[in-house]
């Protein structure tokens, strides 16, 4: 082997990245301006879509980059929803800064969360987080201030007199219920681009190689020096404020609240992973898929009652056996597209004549 | 000499990538082959497609005239071709009796082998037999898969790489045992990147190269240029 | 100077004790090699040696300082670099990606600054055509030389190799021998677990033999090997 | 005439809370066949019996559907989060069949401040309040001669949080009363061991046992009871027993259950959208179905005659404040009884919003060929109700 | 008095927890196989038996009978054409599979059955007892309890004792290897999923006979079993009974203390375990 060695160098970017970084800037310029033009069912369309894709990334932040597979994350929207709810109604704050107090509870909630459940490992981690979060529920149904097991709303006063409604209203000359509506999808898109942004980042960061390597073999990680401890609770906590604020934004448009409700696993984890796995784990753009997929799933047959949920469950089944990646996996296995590429490719030295995207012979 | 096994233009792929290339290889009745070359020329691929792990076409592999290549491993071995997989294997939630025991599920023939023969040909064995198969040390494993296999009585033992990190002392000790092996009428096919080993033990010995068989002959006739030339494709 | 010492460090795993009372200490630069029979806790050395497990009881110091109970990834960064003798690659990552793994958390650098020198580490462990494969493809051999090519992207001090040369043919080996040797040229202390003992034998100043976790004999290599406890139990030669 | 009128109908068609719904194509069908049906067009939704699904179908009626109007009914669990919506929206709803304090109080900001509670200006709602069930159950276990001892089965449910309630539940009534109350406090639903429950009955000697159990809950605390020796004189149970097959569930140990009745084919009422009779409209369920009649039937029957009286009142189906304006003017006989949001017998903090229907009691009595009648017992607070028997022991 | 009777109930309870989870415990602890669907299966059962009855007047006890052929034919058809494809290192697709059949199964059920509430009939024996010391013991949760006694002896001979469950467990630790063997993992685990089924049908039996159930009753009663599963230690038959029972009991203490504290006392007893013991009682040496 010689030893004169060749210039290298280190590429994420692909042509397919660089011109979705382009659509993307577009796409945010849209949704900003989307209320502008769309009719009210379409943002609140928007708003669904927006608030589950953060769960969605989340979640897929958690189990897909993580390995960290969470059955309990219901806890933190119901906390977060529970956080904001409570501030407005025993302490009269307004319920737009009091998401932010959502977050933060769910992040507290995290903490001894994650110092009981980060002693399990794999099935028995998933099934410790679905008790913690059935415990929570339990908890905060004996809350009696906020309605125990029966549930509260927000109050009107603070629904009415929200920041920002009025603007809206005199903006776009619409009532105060469809201003509360662009309120929490602007929030929404807010929210939905920072998340994605946030994790595109981090995943870009060494970080992001270091998660990766935890997921892939914890003792290997440890003995070239990843903090592997140190990996797990900064996702466990990015993922449970981003879902806690979540949880906040979508009961501030709910503007009501139930334990039962709060704290569904089907709503809030079992609808969120086959959304996420249906996508395709472990990227970025299969929540995203994932979301689109579910919407429309839900909007084509949500009223054929039972047929629906049965549709559903048969659909998840069949990606599962016969696209086990995902329907990002499955396209981009055969194009070869990706997005939000995070691979770092070596080129140059003796590699410089092989073309990256070709196939070894 | 009949044939027992015989492979016939046998090619294997894991995905996009060949593993194996066109494989001819023949192993008669009692006969021991071994099968030596570099890492990565697909040892242990072949030896996955004999005993029907990796799916391959189903005339590509005959054994005693049956076309066998699309058959799946459980049917195989009960056929009668055993396997010492590479890295030991034991089941860690079964002692070691019971790692010998389940050596017979698929295949309860009767014959020489059974716990009583295999103790007897590593005492070692019977002494531990009631600890977890992994609690032991790796020859004393090695022995444990090797008799794991014994126990189906079988007509051919591929064994893939069975000194592979093992102490001195151990190696003998399992080398010791082959001619009794063979005394029980098992043919053998070994693969074995110890070269002096193989030639020792091989009736016949077959060198692989990048998934290609270069060389085949008996350990006796076959220069050890010849041998080095079929390693690294130098032009024999 | 010393880099590594072991005072009295034992290990059980339930009833078995598999490091029994074993001290020894490592100066700085020197080329160790360690045999024994299979099971004598060889690789479990190693593992508390790094960190991978914790001992029951004893000290080990790393540099001058106590580190029996500083975690796995802290040793690393302080110098100390192990290969698996069953090989643990990031099987999802590729080649390339592994190393960066370790170049940039072991040694705590940025992606840019450690970049070229895996690229380099690739080359010379012969790795560098699979560069961007994915590491859970490769073969069992390619999987050691990983190994051994992550271990060094940590920029070691202190590199434990267990089981690299196992099942390579002569010539691979006459390869292997001479990155190790150039490794060690380069002044890192190395302590190599090894069956094949033409290749330890050609690299190591000291053996050290180990038997039911105790340590049985230090010495000169060709000394070592001599022995009669070292013939009886380890290469089978009865006397 | 113009564009039709859009009805948009809520209701638990699928999941746990299903039974109640399970007439609702009866009712739909013979609100089609009326005349003034023409007018109207009715769009149906099921809340799945998931409070989280109920508020976005409200949502879905409201947007997209551009309902005029929206009618819910059955368990505070899809009637509130529905009335939360359409409030919030300025869309007149008409809701039934939840009390009416877990109703309007549950969606209040803090049920636990009275004085923080507000009338709403768009949802209305009619069925009874937990003084009413008080009301007749006390008066059926007077019939009986009990030691006043009273035990109850409260969940932590919206339902079970009312009747437990210090303030506005059973224990103040009770006490006032003379009755003796062991509660041990709110357990969660889908319990699956009665056994401290019928320690504590069986310690402070109850005679009488009460309470708003689901049906599985209750059975199994009625097995558990009587495996445990405890066999009290009377069972007065809202919800469990509500529905005739959760009684048959109960085999033979179903005998003299007692509980609340809201509508049966013996109410003297009439509908005002068919003049058909409660007697005739339960006849032509089983008829048409081959089930028992059930409680629901009249309520959801109602819902419609309310709707189709308040529109006929109406002449901009589209302007919410008008429609709002109509239901608050209602004065109506229904299937089950009058309507008229005039604040009879209802403290002031409710009285703009909700209507009271008659409520009296009844026995369940083991047929003969098998299965279960559901006979009057008590009508007390509504003599014009008639009763076909008086209450027995259980035992 | 009181406490040794609250004791003594909780216990009996772990039973039919135990019998919940026996089956559970046998897939998850043979293939990782984390079944969401279980529940559901158990209602399945429950409606099976329930058809049988009606529909012939058998004895619930000749129904069950009748229906574990069916039932194992379910299971073994369930995993072989089915959940056999999603086994593998990752826990996930098995999971979201059964997520997704027991979305299934439920709606199925309830586009079949209705949701109207049924129960098993069994005549006096419901609500029969018999006095041991002064206590008054349920007849039901006694037999109960001597099933999942039975259950577990059963699987314990099968699994320790046969060729069988030798097959099983190797199959478990190594399926590949096990193929090598001559066993046939997917055969086996089918059969593993079939016996499985056989279990959820004596478990079927005690909740349709103990309580009114409907179609979406299921997923409530998994937590519980997963619960005993995880804190008796993956695969130890013996484990899940005790997980029942530990459940069991901190119900009922913690219900005897204040109800509103049954349940959650159930999931602090399991999480306390867990906080000491993080691979459950009775771990198994290498998972
Ligand atoms: N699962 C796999 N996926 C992709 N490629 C593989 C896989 N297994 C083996 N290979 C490739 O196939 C080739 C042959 O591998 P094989 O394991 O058969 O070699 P071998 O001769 O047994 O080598 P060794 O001496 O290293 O055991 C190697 O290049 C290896 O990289
Ligand atoms: N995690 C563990 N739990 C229980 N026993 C273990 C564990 N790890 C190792 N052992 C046992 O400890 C002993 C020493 O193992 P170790 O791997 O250190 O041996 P070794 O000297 O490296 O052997 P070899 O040369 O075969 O690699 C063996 O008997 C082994 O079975
Ligand atoms: C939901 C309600 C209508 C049930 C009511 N609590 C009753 O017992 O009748
Ligand atoms: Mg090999
Ligand atoms: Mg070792």
């Amino acid at each position: 082997m010689t030893n004169a060695h060749s210039d290298y160098s280190v590429q994420t970017r692909t042509k397919a990245s660089s011109i979705s970084s382009v659509v993307a800037v577009l796409l945010i310029v849209l949704a900003i301006a989307l209320p502008a033009f769309a009719s009210r069912s379409l943002i609140q369309d928007m708003f669904f879509i927006l608030t589950m894709l953060v769960l969605a990334q989340f979640w897929n932040l958690l189990a897909g980059y993580g390995g960290l597979v969470s059955v309990g994350q219901q806890a933190f929207v119901g906390i977060g929803a529970y956080a904001m709810f409570s501030v407005v109604i025993l302490m009269g704050f307004d319920p737009v800064p009091s998401i932010l107090i959502a977050g933060v509870a769910a992040l507290l909630l995290a903490i001894p969360t994650a110092f009981f459940a980060f002693r399990l490992q794999g099935a028995y981690f998933a099934i410790g987080t679905w008790v913690i979060a059935e415990v929570v529920r339990l908890l905060v149904a004996q809350w009696k201030a906020v309605g125990g097991g029966t549930g509260t709303s927000l109050p009107r006063t603070a629904t009415r007199e929200m920041w920002f409604t009025e603007t809206i209203e005199t903006l776009f000359g619409v009532r105060s219920a469809a201003a509360r509506d662009i309120l929490a999808y602007w929030l929404a898109v807010v929210l939905a681009v920072a998340t994605i942004a946030g994790i595109y980042w981090l995943l870009r960061t060494k970080r992001g190689l270091g998660l990766a390597a935890v997921r892939d073999n914890i003792e290997a990680a440890k003995s070239v020096g990843v903090d592997a401890v140190r990996m797990k609770w900064t996702v466990f906590l990015v993922s449970a404020f981003g879902t806690g604020i979540a949880g906040g934004l979508i009961y501030m448009q709910k503007a009501r609240i139930s334990p039962d409700a709060a704290f569904s696993l089907q709503d809030w984890t079992a609808y969120v992973i086959f959304i996420v796995v249906i996508g395709g784990m472990g990227t970025i753009e299969g929540p995203i898929l994932g979301v689109l997929v579910f919407f429309i799933l839900q909007s084509l047959l949500a009223d054929y009652g039972s047929w629906y949920l049965m549709a559903l469950g048969v659909i998840g089944i069949t990606i599962m056996l016969f696209a086990p990646r995902g329907l990002w996996g499955l396209f981009s296995d055969r194009t070869g597209i990706e997005l939000f590429p995070v691979r770092r490719r070596l080129t140059g030295g003796p590699l410089s004549n092989t073309p990256p995207s070709s196939k070894e012979e | 000499m009949t044939v027992l096994i015989e492979t016939r233009d046998l090619t294997a792929r894991y995905g996009d990538f060949q593993a194996l290339f066109g494989v001819d290889l023949t192993l008669g009745e009692g006969e021991t082959v071994a099968i030596i070359g570099a890492n990565g020329a697909g040892k242990t691929t072949l030896m996955r497609s004999l005993c029907g792990v990796l799916k391959n076409a189903p005339d590509s592999i005959r054994f005693e005239d049956r076309a066998i290549g699309d058959r799946p491993a459980d049917e195989i071995m009960a056929m009668g071709i055993a396997m010492v997989p590479e890295g030991r294997k034991l089941f860690p939630s079964l002692s070691v009796e019971e790692n010998l025991q389940i050596g017979a599920y698929g295949r309860q023939t009767g014959g020489y082998w059974s716990l009583e023969t295999v103790y007897e040909l590593f005492p070692v064995l019977k002494e531990r037999r009631r600890n977890p198969g992994t609690a032991l040390s790796g020859g004393q494993q090695q022995m444990v898969a090797i008799g794991r296999a014994l126990m189906s009585n079988p007509r051919v033992l591929l064994c893939d790489e069975i000194s592979l990190g093992l102490a001195p002392v151990i190696i003998k000790d399992i080398y010791k045992a082959v001619p009794k092996i063979r005394a029980s009428g098992a043919s053998m096919i070994v693969v074995e990147q110890d070269i002096g080993q193989a030639m020792a033990v091989a009736d016949r010995v077959y060198c692989m190269m990048e998934g290609r068989i270069t060389l085949s002959g008996r350990p006796g006739e076959l220069e050890r240029e010849a041998i080095h030339n079929a390693y690294f494709g130098a032009a024999a | 100077m010393t880099i590594l010492a072991l005072k009295n460090v034992s290990k059980s795993f339930g009833a078995l004790k598999v490091t029994d009372n074993v001290s020894f200490e490592v100066p700085e630069g020197m080329a160790l090699g360690i045999i024994g029979p299979n099971g004598a806790g060889k690789s479990t050395l190693f593992n508390l040696i790094t960190g991978n497990i914790g001992a029951d009881s004893g000290s080990i110091e790393f540099l001058g300082r106590d580190v029996t109970r500083t975690p796995a990834r802290q040793r690393c960064v302080s110098g100390v670099g192990r290969s698996f003798q069953i090989p643990q690659p990031f099987s999802k990552l590729t080649v390339y990606e592994n190393l960066l793994v370790a170049g940039t958390f072991g040694r705590d650098k940025s992606e840019a600054e450690v970049a070229h020198t895996c690229a380099i580490i690739l080359e010379r462990t012969e790795l560098i055509s699979k560069a961007n494969a994915p590491a859970g493809g490769l073969s069992l051999l390619e999987r050691k030389r990983l190994e051994l090519a992550r271990a060094m992207a940590t920029h070691p001090r202190l590199l434990l190799l267990d089981e690299i040369a196992g099942g390579l043919t002569d010539a691979e080996c006459q390869s292997l021998i001479e990155t190790i040797k150039a490794i060690h040229a380069e002044g890192v202390t190395i302590i190599w677990i090894e069956h094949v003992l033409h290749a330890l034998n050609s690299v190591v100043e000291r053996l050290l033999v180990l038997d039911f976790g105790k340590v049985i004999g230090v010495g000169d290599p060709a000394a070592i090997m001599e022995s009669k406890e070292v013939k009886e139990i380890y290469l089978g030669i009865e006397i | 005439q113009g564009a039709k009128i859009k009805l948009g109908y809520v209701s638990p068609q699928s999941g746990p809370l299903a039974a109640f719904a399970e007439a609702d194509n009866f009712i739909l069908s013979n609100f089609g066949a009326t005349e003034v049906a023409k007018n109207f067009e009715v769009i149906v939704k099921d809340s799945q019996s998931n409070p989280n699904r109920a508020a976005e179908v409200a949502k879905e009626l409201i947007i997209d559907d551009e309902v005029d109007m929206i009618l819910v009914a059955s368990t505070p669990e899809t009637t509130n989060p529905v009335a939360t919506t359409a409030e919030a929206e300025g869309v007149p709803v008409i809701s039934t069949i939840a009390p009416w304090q877990p109703w309007f109080i549950g969606q209040q900001g803090n049920p636990g401040a009275p004085d923080s509670w507000q009338p709403f200006d768009y949802a209305y709602h009619f069925f009874w309040g937990l003084e009413d069930v008080i009301s007749v159950f006390t008066a059926m276990w007077a019939q009986l001669d009990t030691n006043k001892q009273v035990g109850g089965l409260f969940p932590n449910d919206g339902d079970g949080n009312a009747w437990g309630d210090a303030n506005v539940g059973f224990p103040p009534v009770l006490e006032k009363l003379g009755y003796g109350l062991v509660d041990p406090g709110r357990y969660q639903n889908l319990t699956d061991d009665f056994s401290a429950q019928i320690n504590a009955f069986k310690q402070g000697n109850v005679e009488i046992v009460t309470g708003v159990p689901i049906p599985p809950d209750f059975t199994t605390f009625w097995n558990q009871a009587k495996q445990q020796g405890f066999t009290p004189k009377a069972a007065s149970i809202g919800k469990a027993i509500l529905f005739p097959q959760a009684v048959e569930a109960l085999g033979d140990a179903g005998n003299n259950l007692s509980s609340e009745v809201w509508w049966s084919p013996s109410h003297p009422f009439k509908s005002s959208l068919n003049g058909l009779s409660s007697g005739e409209v339960a006849a032509a369920y089983t008829e048409s179905t081959g089930k028992q009649w059930t409680q629901p039937i009249g309520f959801v029957h109602a819902l419609f005659e309310l709707a189709t009286d308040v529109m006929g009142r109406v002449s901009d189906a589209g302007d919410g404040d008008a429609v709002a304006e109509a239901i608050a003017a209602s004065n109506l006989q229904t299937v089950v009884g009058p309507v008229a949001f005039d604040g009879k017998g209802l403290p002031p903090f409710a009285a703009k919003n909700i209507c009271k229907t008659p409520l009296v009691g009844g026995q369940w009595r083991l047929k003969d060929g098998g299965g279960y009648d559901l006979v009057i017992v008590d009508n007390s607070d509504q003599p014009s109700i008639p009763t076909a028997g008086t209450m027995q022991p259980i035992g | 008095m009181i406490w040794v009777e609250t004791i003594i109930q909780g216990i009996l309870l772990g039973g039919l927890y135990a019998l919940f989870a026996a089956g559970l415990s046998l897939v998850f602890g043979i293939m990782r196989l984390v079944n969401l669907a279980h529940g559901d299966l158990i209602v399945l059962g429950a409606y099976l038996i329930l058809l049988l009855v009606t529909l012939t007047g058998l004895s619930p006890f000749v129904a069950a009978a009748v229906a574990m052929p069916f039932m194992f034919a379910l299971g073994y058809g369930l995993q072989k054409f089915m959940l056999n494809r999603v086994l593998g290192d990752d826990i996930l697709p098995p999971l979201l599979v059964t997520f997704g059949l027991s979305v299934v199964l439920q709606n199925a059920l309830l586009e079949g059955f209705s949701a109207d509430s049924q129960r098993i009939q069994s005549g006096p024996l419901s609500t029969a007892s018999i006095e041991v010391a002064g206590l008054n013991l349920g007849v039901m949760p006694l037999l109960t309890f001597a099933s999942a006694l039975a259950v577990i002896i059963g699987l314990n001979q099968l699994f320790y004792r046969t060729s069988l469950g030798r097959a099983f467990r190797a199959t478990s630790d190594d399926p590949t290897t096990a193929s090598l063997m001559g066993i046939k993992p997917a055969g086996i685990f089918a059969k593993a999923t079939g016996i499985a089924m056989i279990i959820v049908t004596i478990a079927a039996l005690y909740l349709g006979m103990r309580s009114n159930f409907d179609p979406s009753i299921g997923p409530a009663r998994l937590i519980y079993a997963f619960e005993a599963v995880i804190i008796g230690g993956l695969g130890s038959l013996w484990g899940t009974l005790a997980g029942g029972v530990i459940i069991g009991v901190a119900q009922t203490v913690g219900a005897a203390i204040n109800p509103e504290w049954q349940i959650l006392a159930g999931h602090m007893a399991f999480l306390i375990v867990l906080l000491v013991r993080p691979r459950g009682l009775f771990p198994r040496a290498v998972d």
